[in-house]
């Protein structure tokens, strides 16, 4: 089996960002990506995931290290002053590297 | 009939259940579920009545609460600007959640009057669908000016296409078209179950309450005088249109609580993808933290009771 | 009675706000709870019936359901292969999807009859649990052979153990065993919110269409002609079996939706873990964003008047 | 009337569903539906009944049972210390359980009892919560021994504050301070409702049932033995303290139900916590996997006839 | 403490097959599993999880660099041509190395 | 952007436990957590989610390396004999290293 290299990154959000973030997301590079649903607490606050306006969403991205650089920034300079969301991203081994 | 409704001690339980941390949720999908009914609920029962009179007579209804709703977030934003000193974003988030109303407190005002077998006018749950929107744009507006840079096509589908906004309009629609034999069938899931369907709603809306005293604590004592003192401010307002427009006793009671009510729903979700820049912490605190328990338990009895007293003052004023 | 029920509106509801994208949609735990709810619904009703009569009286008519349910799958294979020019996995699932029924169909056509109060032979949802499986077997060995290579045990275990064939099974078992009597307890439940659960369904089921819209793009115009006139031809073959089994009015629309209808739950099911090389999207963008549609606003009325006409043309001919 | 309820019926299409693997399950959030529903039912019609009668007149049952709870703890701990050789927390654990009860269970005898229509005690609901809890203490007495290192408050609120006992003691208070014309607007759901919710429920309990048969199987055959024994056993000291404290025949059959079933939501819950030692596969299997279905297909007829024997035997001899 | 390095192992691929692929997964050598449910979207089109036969799962096996390998190879040569599937890798350290 | 690296810690345990485990995870440092609903199966059986005693939650922590290690040695000590639980880390790339 060949293996490649690439990048995962992680995003946490507030689930009222989906519909726009994966615009954005695949706007960005990406293609594809795969959505949990999470609750979780942080610097915003407790977020039960209780009912609508409260759950969080937890978004991965498979993509090469320059996609993942571009959304990283992009996501920071846009959503991290006003949403709840961190974003990390560590390197990963694929089987089909053209894939992502 | 005691004053407290068996939805009314629903919502307690989930409230004294909350604060004591007990391990007790409903489910996310079950919460989805009951909204839904009662969204649906209310559009149908509605839409029934919507086809037995033209809309033309409906027209000054529609239009006074329009600009009802206007008014009423035009009137909170300086309150919350100069008393409250909340930065404009804020302010104005605030102000669109209480020229809004809630879906939640007319479902109860519903119930109360309907055990008390007090008629009221059938087209509520349309002026109810009209009320949710003109104060939504009023905060967009006031966050941000009538700037170009606001996407109005994406506001417009966030305001437009909620889920409260779809199923209320859904149903009603589907009751107009159905009429009240063709709602027959489908009778016992969405009127039958109706009012117990409200109660589980109540119950989550206590637990739901309960988590929100934290940032009570946090943001003091003018979120609570506010959350009070709106509603009441905005029940007065609706109580005298009411009386302007001719309704009834029942009509009354209902017009002061849609204005008094405050939005939880529809609004803090086009708020949050609108005006980013609000806390949406404060104004949920406020509408659901204060404002949407105080409605539901002392407010709703006290609107009927001034709807009571305004008629007979007032009553023979209008035609 | 208008042609459209609301349970119809409520099936464009979802479709409408699928196509505008408005933030709608029902949790999948719900949806499966109502699916749940109607399949049983529909085992017990038959149930309760079967208990009433012999089963050996009922031989015929299974027999020859199943029959027809191999036969409609053979008939469209050949047009799938040739006019659609499918690859053989492709044509042999797709066909297996027109020869099943669909149970939500089936539950449009009970509501349709219900409403107009005709009456309908009450062993139908026997013949339907039967026609669920046939055309699955035919789909594999059409796209397989009947190779050794098939594990017919695991095959076997997909095709009876999945949940619309267990709960419609279960239901007929718990409806024969426990009678009418037994039922009235769980009657609220499983039969007097039928039609409302279908509603709740029905509007799902428009949102799921609406998703099915760009693949229909994608695969084009065959497509939409093979999923409306398959249904249209196959209801012929249903009417003309129940004239020939000596089906009253209302048993023969039923046999003739049940023969239209394609499945989008059980077979696809099937096929993914059966005939993995299939591509699922293909059949599910025609039984379920062409088909049903289809069967449920246009086909059911028009399946019920020709039963009508071919009841008062050749309805004398047989016993 | 044949033996086997349709709700009975349920049950077992979820066992041989859950042992032939079928695609089928509840989503959890239903599941969590369902038993609230039942849950809140329960102590709603439990309610109702308590406003009629001064508490006072209850106390004696209500201390009986508290210690009837107590008692069936601390006979089973020796026996599974001694004959199932199990270890000190284990024993300690499944001692809890089977002194404790099964809300379920109890569900299928009110249903049982109400399809014959013979009455009952209206206050069995606040016997129902009264035994949940003090099992749950000799539990972990049992476990811990009185040691300063347990953290009662914690343990309290694990007990008192699960969602059985919340629910069961709201739907309590909500019912008595409600009365029965304050809960008209809600029995549609909770009342009428209930049998087929409890159908569903046991349909599940069925399929969870049947995921409990590989550890049946590790954990052999003392497991089985003593999951039937200990029932019986209790069944016949709760129809003793029955006759003892003067119940009627339908009463008594409760008792001895609440006596014979074990807790499988709120002791594994707690134990989980207090006693993380001890096993939780051991005493779900013999409660859930041997106790419940024992007592749901054969116990409470079982415990019915008793009651009825003894009544004839006994039954002039109390007050 | 005591760590050793293991990899974990991540399949984001279609609900149906979660039956199956347990099978296959703990007969290749796992000792154990996890999976969440989740929705995406790739190269086989989006999935919403709206319903039954559209919603994906994200299995996590954490195992030894031998039974990764022989994992990814069987579901490379078995699923990618017919599933909705992705599968990554890469290392973590874990406390108990002979669990894994 | 600037990066900085830091520890996920990955728990995946019984959904019991859930109240009790987030607030030990703050008292040993930890700003903030994740949590997703799972099943699974491992050493202590298979945990179907099917009803509440028997679901899982896999919980992440973003966090330095020293608090991981001491909430791994924390949950090793107190959990892993009773409980069904597996713990694992990595390190990753995140943008805002005060936060975490
Ligand atoms: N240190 C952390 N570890 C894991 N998840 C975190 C952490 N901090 C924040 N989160 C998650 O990210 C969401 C948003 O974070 P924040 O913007 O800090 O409120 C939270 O609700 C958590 O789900
Ligand atoms: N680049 C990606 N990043 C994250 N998840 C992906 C990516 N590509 C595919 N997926 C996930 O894997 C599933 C199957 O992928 P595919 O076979 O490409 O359709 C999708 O539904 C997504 O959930
Ligand atoms: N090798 C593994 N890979 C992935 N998840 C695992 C593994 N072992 C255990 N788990 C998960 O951790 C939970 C507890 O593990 P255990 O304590 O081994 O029963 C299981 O229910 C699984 O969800
Ligand atoms: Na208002
Ligand atoms: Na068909
Ligand atoms: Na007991």
């Amino acid at each position: 089996m060949t293996q490649a290299t690439r990048t995962l990154l992680t995003v946490i959000t507030e689930a009222a960002l989906e519909t726009v973030l994966i615009r954005e997301i695949e706007r960005l590079g990406a293609n594809g990506y795969t959505i949990t649903d999470a609750r979780g607490k942080g610097g915003r606050g407790v977020r039960h995931a209780g009912w609508e306006a409260n759950g969080n969403i937890r978004i991965e991205v498979v993509c090469n290290a320059a996609t993942a650089e571009a959304i990283s920034a992009y996501l920071q300079a846009h959503y991290y002053d006003n949403y709840a969301m961190i974003l990390f991203t560590h390197d990963i081994a694929v089987l089909r590297p053209e894939k992502f | 009939m005691s004053m407290l409704d068996p939805i009314i001690l629903f919502f307690l339980l989930g409230l004294i259940s909350g604060l004591l941390r007990a391990e007790l949720r409903l489910p996310a999908a079950i919460y989805e579920f009951v909204s839904i009914l009662l969204l649906l609920a209310i559009g149908l029962k509605g839409g029934v009545e919507l086809a037995k009179q033209p809309l033309t007579n409906l027209l000054p209804d529609m239009l006074a609460v329009i600009v009802m709703g206007v008014a009423l977030a035009l009137l909170a934003f300086p309150v919350l600007r100069l008393l409250g000193r909340f930065s404009r974003a804020d302010a104005a988030a605030i102000a669109a959640h209480y020229g809004s109303v809630s879906v939640g407190t007319y479902a109860v005002a519903v119930a109360y009057l309907g055990s008390r077998q007090i008629a009221f006018e059938e087209h509520m749950p349309l002026l109810l669908v009209l009320l949710e929107v003109p104060a939504i744009l009023v905060g967009i507006v006031l966050a941000r000016g009538i700037s170009r840079q606001t996407r109005w096509g994406d506001v417009a589908h966030e305001v437009f296409l909620g889920k409260s906004i779809v199923l209320l309009v859904g149903g009603l629609l589907i009751g107009w078209a159905a009429g009240p034999e063709g709602l027959i069938g489908i009778k016992p899931l969405f009127f039958d179950l109706f009012k117990g369907m409200l109660a589980l709603f109540l119950l989550e809306m206590g637990l739901i309450t309960a988590t929100q005293v934290g940032s009570l604590r946090q943001y003091g004592l003018f979120i609570v005088v506010f959350g009070v003192a709106m509603p009441l401010l905005s029940s007065v307002i609706g109580t005298g249109l009411a009386l302007a427009l001719g309704l009834s006793i029942g009509g009354t009671a209902m017009l002061a609580t849609l204005a008094a009510s405050a939005s939880y729903i529809a609004v803090p979700a086009v708020m949050r993808i609108s005006v980013p820049e609000a806390n949406p912490t404060l104004s949920l605190t406020a509408s659901l933290g204060v404002t949407f328990p105080f409605n539901v338990i002392f407010g709703i009895p006290l609107y009927y009771a001034m709807a009571e007293w305004a008629h007979a003052t007032w009553g023979g004023l209008t035609p």
